[in-house]
């Protein structure tokens, strides 16, 4: 075991895959010479060269499309976005062309592509580059949605995302990138579509995924120390394909759920998870589902405030104690 | 500014221009693969209007037989015919929804094209694509695709996979004179010239899109554009499937010698509306429609010229003709007779994983209700 | 009152606002000379001029983008989209100015704009011209989102949409243009934001919009007929602003709830009713909220397997009946 | 290819150029004029330094005083001075996220400013903007927009609504070298050069999007793209005042006269990182930028002309500087002495509606949680 940044973990997921696959290229803007606008890719051009590693123009669609194209080829390309939010200019590409190429091809064509990047907000960026799409990638059959939360995580879902032949999208956090955290020295890998729990307790489930992971577990923490009470914390790390089954046990041991989501309310992943618990377990829920998200608004650029607008351990642990009331 | 063809054509019918037979592209053309290239715009264009026909009409339940758009080639038929001839083995081909034309002259076998408009399950696509989303990537053919310039970008893809594999090869993306204007093709020139990707973007310019003249859709000149990306850039008529040839090999060799990206612009005209539901007679006259038709068919160019050169008879091409309709006919009659998909099939074809159960790794659900 | 199609009744509507107010325009593609894709701005062009309704090249994100910039002077545009679909490649205009400009601003600007056009499945188009991204759309802050099942509908709220200072995504329905139904001929306005009961019931409550409404209504004299079984149907018609109140006095009268949606399923409109419904009526529910969605997957082609993808009465009375089981 | 202005420079400090100097446009200005043109670039320099030291140190408790980004404009400041000041009542500006010098040319006030860096509610956009979004609608200046690219639809829009409501008046799009690959620039400029819409598309070509050179994002020439939409196009050094002035004028008249766009490439050079955080020597050398300072500084250059024309002293020059030092101290201190937002302030400036409940129309919920 080492201990990685959740930065480091990523690249060396990179790394090893750019290793074993002759076939796998990253590309995107600045991830060679200037080493990645997060220093993700630091090193990899160096290492890799130009072929492998290439800088790209500030034309999402038409790299993200050309990253497409190329995977319908057998490349096997892993794009990174500077910061998932300009996902908007190539929305197309991702929807129309990576999503339903397959099924409108009746199933002639695949397409391994991965899309990586940042996706969060807590850094004072505003509103224009603080989204957190992953409700809106979800909601497209055909694609895959991991939003890992530690360095552990990071590098065995980027490594399985990277294996996968369908496209998926990993998201990553840049608040978490400087966060370190234990990784293996051996090879591993981890499967997309698989929860984990990251804490075990018997009063309360907390669903949650990415950097709300990191808060609910301090949350967890103080609501043990100072009320007493026990809480589970599900991580579910991918989105889709989506482990209900593990969320479900937890209900039925605790009762009761508030879902946690670094996202905007209407129509979050909280909602959909509120949808699936109620319609499998509706007898085992001793009281609604609660939700905890951002503040509904765009994301406010004053660094004070905006830690109030997102989740944080004191909103998390007062929408825990509002829901046992 | 307006490119209306009926201001430049002349009143009779046109044979090949001399000087592109000569190529020697063209010249190098045996008689069998010429007639090879009469009959396959022949076949396009009964396919075409076979499936007009179905479009029209109605199945054996009283129902449609094809559903949504069916967008024609009817009057294109040398552009799609004459590129793909030139297609080697890493030659790769991707256009917009008005695919037929196209997917014929890959090689795609019509019956499973006309099963899909039919939404049958024995289509190229399942019938999941329909009219819009033929593919073939065994011929590589990658689509037919709906949105608007969406597959250009995709076209500069299929050249670096090409350049990336290291093989001497390219990728022809076709576009209508109205998706120049979407974002994501400026992207793709751009990126293309950048890394110098094999790829030629054809601009089939049929005077409209939609009921849009070309003039009030785009400001300058189409291929020109890509002076401002330091490409490479020709322009070349459309229903002379000779000219067609000359100007893409040249085009193409580089591309495939040099990994040199071009644009090509290929003016042709359209017969049939913008889609089988649209009418024509807002935006264009009858008259231009006719003027082209009676002079500038390429089917009729193109056998004009053969019979001068001796390849062909009207009695040979006469036959050639016949067998193209009973192939379209048979078309028809496959599709009628095959099955369409079941509901269950709806949730097949989504992910290579759950289609692949034995391989998948992933866990948890793949499908939401 | 008169009989006026769905397609004539928006069409009346953009024409009184035209008249009303000089500021406002029509643009977008084929909507003057070819007079509309699907006929909508029939003889607009003829009665406007040129000045105020505009064809517009295939360029969704300059043309929307541009609506966008004139909508901040003051101009008040109406644009169309041939189909929403086609959003993607206008997402980042519709997202990052729309809907954050006024935010990111401090609240000095304004963006009076409308975005219509149809948003359905059900015409064999295919899996890239069959979105209805009303969930996309709306779980971003900032927008307003209408989506009308009646003519009578279509009409009143057009116009109050077209005076509305916020943007506005209006999403038709091409299924619908050519239905009928009775519209005052005297002016009148529909509140965004207001549910409408179409039809009253007490054993369970459907919620929906769209399409779906007519739908739901056919499977409610189904069951009533066939079953004896009487359903309220609740059209949101506006998913947001949301009438949150009509549905919720809904479901403490009947105690059950069915949402149909002519959506995939993951995060869906569906899924943030069930959270909302369940969250401020928990324990008047006396079983699970069900949904029920387009199958899912990318739209398929085949005309009689996509009608049985979406939803349809058949569907919807099953669903109903298994509800109620 | 490179566009490496070091391998241009020249050894010693330049002046205006005379002929540029001689433009009716300059030659028209007042010696309090060309004072007040010089006092803006050197309180933009001031300001923008004193945010440079804001950012990089603390507040009174120990944290950040600006958060997220900060992308200054240092080195560039002759251009958002030059074009702003030609602006009249139906002139609109509309930029990227390196505003901050187009506000303070516009006339917005520097207090306000490093109060929106500072994210308090005394701030241009009430703290909710930030550095990348500056507005002032009352004077004609649309943002500060963060999305590369994305402004420049919204500056056509503006263009369009000039001309819609009839004025004679123009719109300025700036935009960086790399912002020119972005798909919705290229249909910006389709739409205005197909409509005649009274744009005018500013290329402030620094030579570098963040760590990638011109050469390595960008294929061809910038400003010659323009003609593949039949569009008029200019290219002028940017630290010459002079100069600048003198280009945009040619070019807004014929937009406000004509109602005609075109793209004017103005070529530049920053000083600072990409943004604060970023470093400098990856991608370019300390020579580079030091050459470029050394002889081309907007500054200096223009101080030496106006010290040669006798308009200025070395003395007043200090004068003004020592005012500007002083007035982005003073914006320092308002920002810091300034409250931040309320969490409640979070749903305030969403909608219209939710702003002014009284005359909401609406019902139901805007919000949710
Ligand atoms: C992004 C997008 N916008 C609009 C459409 C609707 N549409 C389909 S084809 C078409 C016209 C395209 O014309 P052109 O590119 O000239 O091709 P042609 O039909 O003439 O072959 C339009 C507007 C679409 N499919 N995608
Ligand atoms: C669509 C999009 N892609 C990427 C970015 C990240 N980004 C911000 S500024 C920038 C470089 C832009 O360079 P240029 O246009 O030359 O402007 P300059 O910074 O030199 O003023 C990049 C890549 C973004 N904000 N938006
Ligand atoms: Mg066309
Ligand atoms: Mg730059």
């Amino acid at each position: 075991m080492s201990q990685l940044t959740y930065r480091e973990a990523v690249r060396h997921a990179l790394a090893e895959e750019l290793t074993r696959d002759p076939n796998v290229v990253v590309m995107g803007e600045e991830v060679g010479q200037f080493q990645g606008a997060y220093k993700v890719t630091q090193g990899l051009l160096e290492k890799f060269g130009p072929k492998r590693v290439a800088d790209t123009p500030i034309s999402e669609a038409g790299f993200i499309g050309m990253g497409i194209g190329a995977s319908m080829l057998g490349v096997r390309p892993v794009m990174e976005l500077m910061f998932w939010s300009f996902y908007s200019v190539a929305f197309d590409q991702i929807l129309n062309n990576a999503a339903n190429v397959r099924y409108m091809s009746g199933g002639q064509i695949n397409c391994p592509i991965v899309i990586r990047g940042p996706a969060n907000g807590g850094t004072n960026v505003g509103a224009t580059h603080s989204h957190t799409p992953e409700n809106i990638l979800a909601a497209h059959p055909g694609v895959k949605v991991v939003v890992p939360a530690t360095p552990y995580d990071a590098k065995g879902l980027l490594k399985s995302a990277i294996r996968d032949n369908d496209p998926v999208f990993f998201l990553e956090n840049t608040v978490l990138y400087g966060e370190k955290g234990e990784v293996p020295d051996e090879e591993y890998l981890i499967p997309l579509g698989k929860a984990d729990v990251k804490r075990e307790g018997k009063d309360l489930t907390i669903v949650t995924y990415g950097r709300p992971v990191i808060q609910s577990l301090v949350a967890a923490e103080l609501l043990a120390k100072e009320h007493d009470i026990s809480v589970e914390v599900v991580d579910l790390r991918t989105i889709r394909p989506l482990d209900i089954d593990t969320v479900l046990a937890s209900v039925r041991k605790t009762h009761r759920v508030l879902v946690v989501e670094e996202q905007k309310p209407f129509c979050g992943v909280g909602a959909q998870l509120t949808y699936m618990i109620q319609s499998e377990a509706f007898d085992d829920l001793d009281a609604p589902i609660g939700r905890l998200c951002t503040i509904d608004a765009p994301a406010i650029y004053s660094p004070p405030v905006e830690a109030e607008q997102l989740p944080n351990p004191q909103r998390i642990l007062k929408a825990a104690l509002a829901l046992l009331d | 500014m307006s490119k209306k063809p009926s201001a430049t054509i002349e009143q009779k019918p046109t044979a090949s221009n001399t000087s592109h037979g000569q190529a020697p592209v063209n010249a190098a053309l045996t008689p069998a693969q010429k007639i090879e290239l009469f009959s396959q715009m022949v076949r396009i264009r009964r396919f075409e209007e076979r499936s007009h026909r179905a479009y029209t009409g109605k199945n054996a339940a009283g129902g449609a037989n094809i559903g949504g758009f069916l967008h024609l080639y009817n009057g294109q038929e040398a552009i799609a015919v004459g590129c793909c001839s030139l297609m080697g083995k890493h030659d790769h081909v991707i256009t917009a929804y008005r695919d037929h034309g196209h997917a014929i002259a890959v090689g795609m076998d019509t019956k499973a094209l006309m099963a899909e408009l039919y939404g049958k399950v024995t289509g190229c696509s399942k019938g999941k694509g329909g009219s819009m989303h033929f593919f073939s990537p065994e011929r590589n053919y990658w689509g037919g695709h709906g949105i608007v310039g969406g597959q250009i970008p995709l076209g500069v893809g299929l050249a670096y996979g090409v350049k990336y594999k290291g093989h001497k090869g390219s990728a022809m993306a076709f576009m209508g004179d109205g998706a120049v204007n979407q974002g994501a093709v400026h992207e793709a020139y751009n990126l293309a010239a950048l890394w110098n990707l094999p790829c030629i973007f054809v601009i089939e310019n049929n005077g409209y899109s939609m009921g849009t003249s070309q003039a009030r859709s785009s400001a300058g000149e189409l291929a020109k554009r890509a002076e401002g990306y330091g490409m490479a850039w020709g322009v070349c008529e459309g229903h002379d499937v000779y000219e067609v040839r000359a100007t893409m090999d040249k085009f193409l060799k580089i591309a495939r010698e040099e990994c040199k990206p071009a644009v090509v612009e290929i003016r042709t005209y359209r017969y049939r509306g913008h889609s089988v539901a649209d009418p024509d007679n807002t935006y264009r006259t009858k008259t231009e429609i006719e003027d082209y038709r009676r002079t500038k068919d390429p089917i009729q160019v193109f056998q004009t010229t053969l019979i001068a050169e001796g390849v062909l008879t009207a009695e040979s091409a006469e036959k050639i003709d016949e067998a193209a309709r009973a192939e379209a006919e048979a078309a028809a009659d496959f599709a009628d007779a095959s099955p369409y998909p079941t509901p269950d099939d709806i949730q097949k074809d989504v992910y290579w994983e759950s289609d692949n159960p034995d391989q998948r790794t992933s866990q948890g659900r793949l499908f939401f209700n």
